[in-house]
């Protein structure tokens, strides 16, 4: 309430210090950095914006096509096209400083030192409350594997990421791994404030007139309602594991429901990517939803929801979970 | 740019496309040759994105003020489900979007080429360029006479009218491109814009280019969003003094572009999947030496 | 051709001494052994059945709700309820001899030791051609770790699998894994045949009214049109990696040009799973459209597709996948 | 079973509830009270799984002949889609699907209890009982008046009839169970037949169990297939000496079942998720001593 009596409950949410004046900010690379959507989104009743990721070096990115739809949602091969640390300060950075609302910098790299370049380029930029790390990218020094697909290689980069700055750190993991939960922990170990759960499943879609592929890129990444299911599996799971680490939780989300599943499962605050392709205005939409759907529970916040999901009274692990 | 639901006024055939006329005032109001806009597909169904569609007509003044007109090639499922509107029915609609084409004072005769439903924005466009003044020549070409679009009206606009099909159902066989010398020499054009297939518009760029006539083209490419914020609709373009090269976002740079400055081979071409930074950049490619219409 | 001039293309296809009519399979735990879908679907009609996972022991399998329908797609969590191989012999023995199509058995357990048992009591089961070993079950003795999760694991249920038996054995994996390919080359170098690519995704849905997770077992398997994007990426990859080994794809086909999707993707035949549910007679309409396609192209057999795809030039690991 | 494409002949309201009226003179044939259909949502929604649905009416003769009758209670996506059907539209119908009510020969006065559109097939029961010259009682129960099943057709239809509501805007204020008892004892029921809510269908089983009276229930339970392939539709079943259990698929072994031997806590209570084998399985549940109608 306080000070929204009108309203009902209050829509801030806190990640251990990082706040957010709603829990529904917009994924990397879906709203650029806000400043094309300000025409038609009202920023000020989102809450925050994830820039599309930085790189060290302006990157052209990858040859078209770079997407296609696929059931319930869509593939893409951008190559995180960007003008380079240096391009995005001097492009991005006035809009990020006047904009009055938290926007958290997604970095992307090759190496480590890439990483840690950009962190050093970007950590005084005013406006910036965090830095999103996007560990999702192939590390040229261990053979392209990608970085969040090994606990170590994705400790090396929170690491030296932390070391250099005070902003806090999200990580940000794919769901593509063994293992999600130990990848999670390695990071949180390395100095990760929180985890931003789940970047795109690696996919590929194949044109049967053509018999090429869709994407230029052959492969890329899957995002929308249809990953959905992925996405809160792997929030309940690091929460599980994690309850005192902040999770940022998306993958599908596009209505007020699917965000309070996510919160259900145990995020801290969600990110909606794709939906804003077709609905711009639906992180406001999402952000009033549950604001309803804490005022007809009761609640006051959404972290009263947050990881209340009702267990049955015992889980056991060695039942066959498919089929 | 707006987001508005409006109402579908008609639903009509054009040939081989469909018409359909908008109720939406705002988006009319600030439309430009060349814009196009972005329709929301229903709810529920596994086609999540919006499809974009080029501005045909919109009228600020008379009996059709405040309205707009698309047109559309049924072939995939949104266009299908599109196809279907009634009248009555509501769409969500997000427009205008991108940079439509320009208009050079000094350039007084105007050679329009369409392909297909690409013929859709030219006609917006003479109407504009008609009103400025200038003299305005077209061509319509297309796969036969049924996918010419809306030919009567183009000779009733046009002071020159050229039609192509590639099957000789309606006037000369051969493509757009097969007339354009002729075309160009007869009407001493000074200015090409372009609309059509992506293949066609290269064809045309580079004979304009050889020409030494300034040439903007509007271009079709995937867009996940139309808002420039995802990145999807990569138009390599090439610097003003032929060297370097950016992607430029077709959504917000684009649609229409400069014919001389898109890295056609790159674009078009086998598409291969590499590191950008590792490409090849071109050394210098050809480029009009009339004056700059527009990046 | 060969016999069947006013058809076109032939449907057959062979999968390095394994023949199967039409080159489109009923998916494991969508269509039981055929006997229930006898009545409305033509069963000489289709290429043939993968019977659902049997186990060693009867399993009675997790409770309700066991499924949730989601974006495209659906979560399941049946538990492999199953008679135990004494009883799927007792019922679905006499049946599958009869039915005159080929029979694949999928085989499930929990330890090393439960495969074996019931490959020996299944391997001399008149009508079946094949054993398809489900190995996305969780290892007892692995700490409840999913036996195609680790190439060690998996690698020595097929090896155990594959000395007891002539039959040959296609291990079916899954993508929950940080790399496909590496768990694919432990299954042949232990013994596979040929791998069926890919069982359902880990997933999870919370009903936001209750508060409960939809399905009883709180995870599940996900399936549907939802999932193919990632499939068909798998099936690319492992069949880059192991273009000699037969390899059957599956997850989200239900139309021919899906199936068609996979062919050129590597695979050498498909299954269908989900798609049964709500249009049972689709595999044979995707047979006939797999025909029709070949038909058109003038080609005579699946096999002139199989692995097509046309590749760009060059395609350079680095790139960034995915954003 | 069979698979067709019926046309819709009419849909109508019934209170809170939509009829569908289809023509499937095929499945209308078969049809035996207690199955169900499945019908398919259409292609390229995002809902993928067919919806089933209780036959209200099978009719084989007279003016409707060849028809089937289903009742709706739009809630969801599927229904919600299914209730906006028209006159001449097309439905993608599989049935009949899984084992109707049984009837014993010895058993002459029959109570059928429906809760909300529960109701809707034990009208098709009720008819069968009645040409087979049995005595029917029935008590219609619903949270309000709206969702009280056509309580005047049932009436013309019964022999006796009780009507509750939770709000009391209909018949007696509260719930199905609250009459049962003083029903019974009115009618002097030898078996009982339910359909609705699952929680309802346990009250009953268990009252019936007490006095010791056979009583069929028509369960539901989320069904991905409805065809007895994929075992998402388990109802936890005690063998018939009260030992031992086993998950029967709704489907094909149901969607009637023994109420007494449904081991309902297992099925409807907190849903442990754990290895079934290491489940405790029920000493002995209770059972009515009356002959078994059917397993
Ligand atoms: C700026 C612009 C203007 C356009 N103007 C017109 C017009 O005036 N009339 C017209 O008929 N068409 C126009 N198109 C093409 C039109 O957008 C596509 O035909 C349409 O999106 C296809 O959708 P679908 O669902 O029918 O096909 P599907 O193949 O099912 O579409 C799948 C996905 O691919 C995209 N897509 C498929 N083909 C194209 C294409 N050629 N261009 C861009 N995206 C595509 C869709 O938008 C969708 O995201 C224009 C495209 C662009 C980019
Ligand atoms: C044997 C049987 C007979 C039925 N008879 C009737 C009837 O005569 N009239 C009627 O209105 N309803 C009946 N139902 C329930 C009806 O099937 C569901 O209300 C309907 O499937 C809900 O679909 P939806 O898309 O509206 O809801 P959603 O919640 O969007 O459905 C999501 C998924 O859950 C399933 N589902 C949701 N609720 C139920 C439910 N209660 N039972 C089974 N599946 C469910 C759907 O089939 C779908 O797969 C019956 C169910 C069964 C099993
Ligand atoms: C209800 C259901 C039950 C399944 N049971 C099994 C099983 O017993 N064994 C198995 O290997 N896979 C099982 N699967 C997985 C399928 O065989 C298949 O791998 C998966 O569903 C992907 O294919 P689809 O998208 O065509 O359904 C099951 C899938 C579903 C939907
Ligand atoms: C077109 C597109 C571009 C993306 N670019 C990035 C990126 O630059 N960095 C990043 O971390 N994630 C990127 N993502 C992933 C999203 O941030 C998000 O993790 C994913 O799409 C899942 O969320 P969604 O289903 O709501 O889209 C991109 C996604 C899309 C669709
Ligand atoms: S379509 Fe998204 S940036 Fe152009
Ligand atoms: S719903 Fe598939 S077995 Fe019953």
């Amino acid at each position: 309430m306080n000070g929204e009596p009108d309203l009902g409950a209050s829509l801030a949410v806190g990640l251990n210090g990082v706040s957010f004046p709603t829990p529904v900010l917009a994924a990397s690379g879906c709203f650029n950095s806000g400043r094309e959507m300000a025409g038609i989104v009202d920023l000020h009743r989102i809450g925050g914006v994830v820039t599309k990721s930085v790189t060290l070096h302006p990157t052209k990115g990858l040859p078209v096509p770079r997407m296609a739809e696929t059931p319930s949602g869509m593939l893409n091969a951008i190559g995180l096209q960007n003008p380079g640390v240096e391009g995005f300060l001097q492009k991005e950075g006035p809009f990020i400083g006047a904009a009055g609302i938290p926007v958290v910098v997604s970095i992307a790299g090759r190496s480590v030192e890439e990483f840690s370049q950009v962190t050093l380029r970007i950590r005084d930029l005013p406006g910036v409350v965090a830095i999103e790390a996007n560990i999702s990218c192939p590390n040229v020094e261990r053979r392209n594997q990608v970085f969040a697909c090994h606990p170590g290689d994705a400790a090396e980069v929170i690491g030296a990421m932390s070391r250099l700055t005070r902003l806090p750190i999200f990580a940000k993991l794919t769901a593509d791994v063994t293992d999600i939960v130990a990848v999670a922990e390695a990071c949180v170990r390395a100095g990760a404030h929180g985890l931003s759960l789940i970047n795109t499943l690696l996919g590929m879609a194949i044109d049967t007139e053509t018999f090429r592929p869709r994407l230029g890129a052959v492969t890329g990444g899957l995002s929308g309602p249809a990953i959905r299911p992925v996405a809160v599996r792997c929030v309940y799971q690091v929460a599980q594991a994690l309850p005192d680490v902040p999770i940022i939780g998306m993958g599908g989300i596009r209505s007020p429901n699917d965000a309070v599943e996510f919160l259900l499962a145990g995020a801290w605050a969600v990110q909606v990517g794709t939906a804003n392709f077709f609905d711009p205005g639906v992180m406001i939409d999402i952000g009033e939803g549950i604001r309803r759907f804490l005022n007809a529970r009761g609640l006051s916040s959404p972290a009263d929801i947050r990881g209340k999901a009702r267990l049955p009274d015992r889980v056991a692990e060695p039942a066959y979970r498919r089929g | 740019m707006i987001r508005t639901r409006c109402e579908v006024l008609s639903n009509r055939r054009t040939g081989a496309y469909h018409s359909l006329t908008l109720v939406a005032p705002d988006i009319a109001d600030r439309a430009k040759p060349g814009q196009f806009v972005q329709i929301a597909v229903p709810e529920g169904r596994e086609t999540l994105l919006r499809r974009p569609f080029s501005i045909h007509q919109a009228s600020r003044r008379g009996g059709w003020a405040g309205t707009l007109e698309i047109v559309l090639d049924a072939r995939g499922r949104g266009t299908a489900w599109l196809a279907e509107a009634r009248t009555h029915d509501v769409l969500d609609v997000i427009g205008p979007l991108g940079r439509g084409f320009s208009y050079a004072a000094d350039l007084g005769s105007c050679l329009l080429v369409g392909g297909g439903y690409g013929g859709a924005p030219l006609f917006f466009l003479a109407e504009e360029l008609r009103a400025r003044n200038k003299l305005v020549g077209m061509i319509l070409g297309a796969r036969d006479h049924e996918r010419v679009f809306k030919p009567i009206e183009g000779k009733r606009l046009a002071d020159t009218m050229v039609i192509t099909t590639e099957d000789g159902t309606m006037g000369e066989r051969g493509r757009v491109t097969d007339v354009l010398d002729a075309t160009l020499a007869r009407t001493g054009a000074q200015v090409v814009y372009a609309c059509g297939p992506n293949a066609m518009l290269r064809a045309v760029a580079e004979r304009c280019a050889v020409r030494g006539i300034p040439c903007q083209v509007a271009v079709e490419e995937l867009m996940a969003c139309g808002l420039g914020v995802c990145w999807t609709c990569a138009v390599p373009v090439v610097g003003r003094d032929g060297r370097g090269w950016w992607n430029m976002r077709a959504c917000v740079e684009g649609p229409v572009f400069n014919g001389s400055r898109i890295w056609w081979d790159r674009w078009l071409g086998e598409r291969p999947a590499e590191p950008a930074s590792s490409a090849p950049e071109p050394e210098r490619i050809h480029r009009p030496e009339a004056a700059e219409v527009r990046p």
